[in-house]
């Protein structure tokens, strides 16, 4: 399960253009995986600049 | 909002959506733009460039959101070692809270609507094709019809999938970028640097653009495939230290910036896509401001054919396609093989490149003479490395 | 950032944290301002007047962030009668995202040291005393110490109360407010615009700042109390409705106002707090630009005598309430009075005020004879109503 | 239960300043309520300029 922390994310939208399934939702102070529909394929985590997407596992870690 | 009908609704304020709106609004339609965000102009989520004669093609210099003017450019190699260039009147860097705020009030001027804090959250579609919007706005659902709408929501761009164009960046094909703005250190404010190198910016460049004698723009981008193994925000903060250790901060943004040459297909039944939500930045450079002004431009023309017509069909729709595939996509499939060729530069070729450049004398080392003496000595793809980088109607810095 | 020993950190780059900063820096003190969003000057929370004298205190003005220069005011009733005043160089408008962002600047041309993206997000203290921070980056936790904290964290403040202050607003010293930037319709660029009346903006008053001859801040803020019926942002969109129906909307912003007049006891062992952190806007008007201003200045002046006889008590720190209340506290103890005499004013008295006003002939409609007419004619507490609204040297309209 | 819509709140503080227990977190871009803390008082309910923080039973009904 991927998590995108909102105190980290600067809501760039970079994830939001990347994913291929258009799960992320984003507003100028929001943003939602619509996990119904996240595959985990993980290239929001990949192309954040920061670490706010996050895989949970790793996170745990 | 009243409910009246819309001739064009355009998503996102940027430079592509307000030019768009401008000049949509010049031709007699029924122009409404949209920004989701609260304030037009911020956050800023860019190095600010754009070349003299791109800018020349929309507006007059305005010292209110022109803070350096660069005529001189400098390429560092991972060794340190540099090559300059002396470019009169090459371009500017923007203060863009303010430019584009000044675009959109010209769309206002102009004759448009202008509405922030709403954002478009769904297209309404009545047999494939696009009718109007869903609208979200401090909490509250709305819709609104419109017989054009035209995406201007930047590299997050959804609009556009909603309508059914695909536009998901395969990793390749996206950077990752962070950048500060610095105040304090001595910057030439008539100079912009570029930094190449692995272990600096793998696949991508870290940039310093002057916003007056003490400050700049410092950022750089990595390509996705890089930033599975470490963030751009990582490689940034190595880069600080080494250069500006004790510099102020005072803006910190990042981003990501769409590589892939353009959009095939920036248009559907009903819908046209323009600026970084049409993939339209330089893939080489990254350079973004001005092309979307152009595909703003170029919209603007067709819808008001489209409109006039009465058919806003995919059909006729892809006149803009064509205009913008003439106008600046055919070079962008270009840089975009120059840039998968750059992906596979190692550190020393980087270095080689720079060292035989600055043997070339100095009063020649005009842009032609130093292209040529690379054109002969080195691969041929440095020439069009430099080349995007530098010149052409359609590339910022 | 470096892990050196500052002399003094500052929370919030606002105006009253960049005053602080650099007046803190020129005094010779190791200085750290910080702020905690990623970019200074935005958003912007606030009408954006100022009085020219209060300016003049700390710059000359630069039309890099002046959009206009008032020399007339007009309160209207709620019977939509107005009377008006000439007041020469009264104030300006400002472009607060450039205005912060140049006050910061001068912080660290001061020699102050800038971050943002940084909040402080907890108060270290040892035996009742404040030694440092907490601070949480792009969600990254660290600390550090200082001699001496300034809390300019706006009317958000957490600093003070984690360090033990009291600064929680009771419902009936707040008020809620609402603002739009609008850009198309004509505004006077030399006139603000004032609307009273318990149906437009209970408790509080709506605005009209032009910022130019196309825009302008419109805004309305009421009180706390009145907020639990009805919102600002309900309020203000009858009033944009009924005024500037088709207006484009280029910002949309939204605040509190603390009006109970200062904090007693704006500092610590350790801490001073100043802005609208410590409740120093003007109670009547809420204005709060150049008391921040003022409150930076007085603070950085006891930080530098505190830290040279190297004792940060609260002892020695009530310098600076003592100097905060000698220049503007007292005034405002006065003005809360005025308010809470405001907030029981029904729309005929406005009415009965403003028709009264009109009968004095034009010629003698300078300040002092229209409230000397008032004085005649009205409730005293009119003449403190107007005098706080327009003149002093520290209030802004 | 009070809840501080992310998406319609404009991030602006006043609610915070008003909170008398200090119970609410803010960031640019994330809010938080400390409920082990808030005791229902509702002020930032009533201050808010917009409608971002709402009792839970009004959002129901």
């Amino acid at each position: 399960m991927i998590r995108i922390d909102p105190a980290t994310c600067d809501y760039c939208g970079t994830c939001v253009g990347a994913c291929p399934e258009n799960c992320i939702e984003m507003g100028s102070h929001y943003i939602a995986i619509d996990y119904s529909i996240c595959t985990e394929c993980g290239i929001c985590v990949y192309v954040c600049p920061l670490e706010a997407a996050q895989e949970e596992a790793r996170e745990q870690g | 909002m009243t409910e009246q009908q819309w001739d064009v609704i355009i998503g996102g304020a940027g430079p592509g959506g307000s030019i768009a709106a401008e000049y949509c609004a010049a031709a007699g339609l029924r122009t409404l733009l949209l920004e989701k965000d609260r304030d037009i102009g911020v956050p800023v989520r860019c190095g600010e460039g754009v070349p003299q004669e791109g800018l020349a093609e929309f507006c007059e210099p305005d010292p209110n959101w022109i803070a350096s003017t660069i005529d001189q450019v400098r390429i560092y190699s991972p060794d340190e070692n540099y090559f300059r260039l002396a470019m009169p009147g090459a371009g500017y860097i923007l203060h863009r809270r303010s430019f584009d705020y000044y675009l959109a009030t010209r769309a206002v001027k102009a004759g448009a609507r202008v509405e922030t804090g709403v954002a478009v959250s769904g297209v309404l579609q009545e047999a494939g094709r696009v009718t109007g919007v869903e609208l979200e706005q401090g909490g509250r659902q709305s819709k609104l019809s419109c017989r054009l709408l035209i995406a201007a929501d930047g590299v997050e761009s959804r609009i556009a999938r909603w309508a059914g164009i695909h536009t998901a960046l395969p990793l390749k094909d996206l950077d990752s970028c962070q950048q500060v703005t610095l105040q304090g250190p001595d910057f030439n404010p008539g100079r912009v640097d570029f930094y190449f190198g692995n272990r600096i910016a793998p696949g991508g460049y870290a940039w310093v653009f002057p916003k007056g004698e003490n400050s700049a723009n410092v950022g750089l981008g990595i390509s996705g495939k890089a930033s599975v193994r470490r963030k751009a925000q990582a490689y940034l903060q190595d880069f600080l230290e080494a250069h500006f250790p004790e510099a102020s901060i005072l803006s910190t943004t990042v981003g990501g910036i769409p590589l892939d040459g353009s959009l095939k297909c920036p248009y559907g039944n009903g819908i046209m896509v323009v600026g970084d939500a049409a993939h339209q930045p330089n893939p080489v450079t990254g350079a973004g401001i001005i092309n979307a002004m152009i595909a703003g431009k170029l919209a603007a023309a067709t819808a008001a054919k489209a409109l006039e017509q009465g058919d806003t069909s995919a059909n006729v729709l892809a006149a803009y396609g064509k205009a913008w595939h003439k106008r600046v996509g055919w070079e962008h499939a270009l840089y975009y093989k120059v840039r998968l060729l750059m992906e596979n530069l190692n550190d020393e070729t980087y270095n080689s490149v720079t060292g035989k450049l600055s043997g070339v004398p100095e009063p020649q080392r005009n842009l032609r003479k130093v292209l040529l003496t690379v054109f002969r000595n080195q691969p041929g793809f440095v020439l069009d490395l430099v080349m995007g980088l530098f010149s052409g109607r359609s590339k910022e810095a």
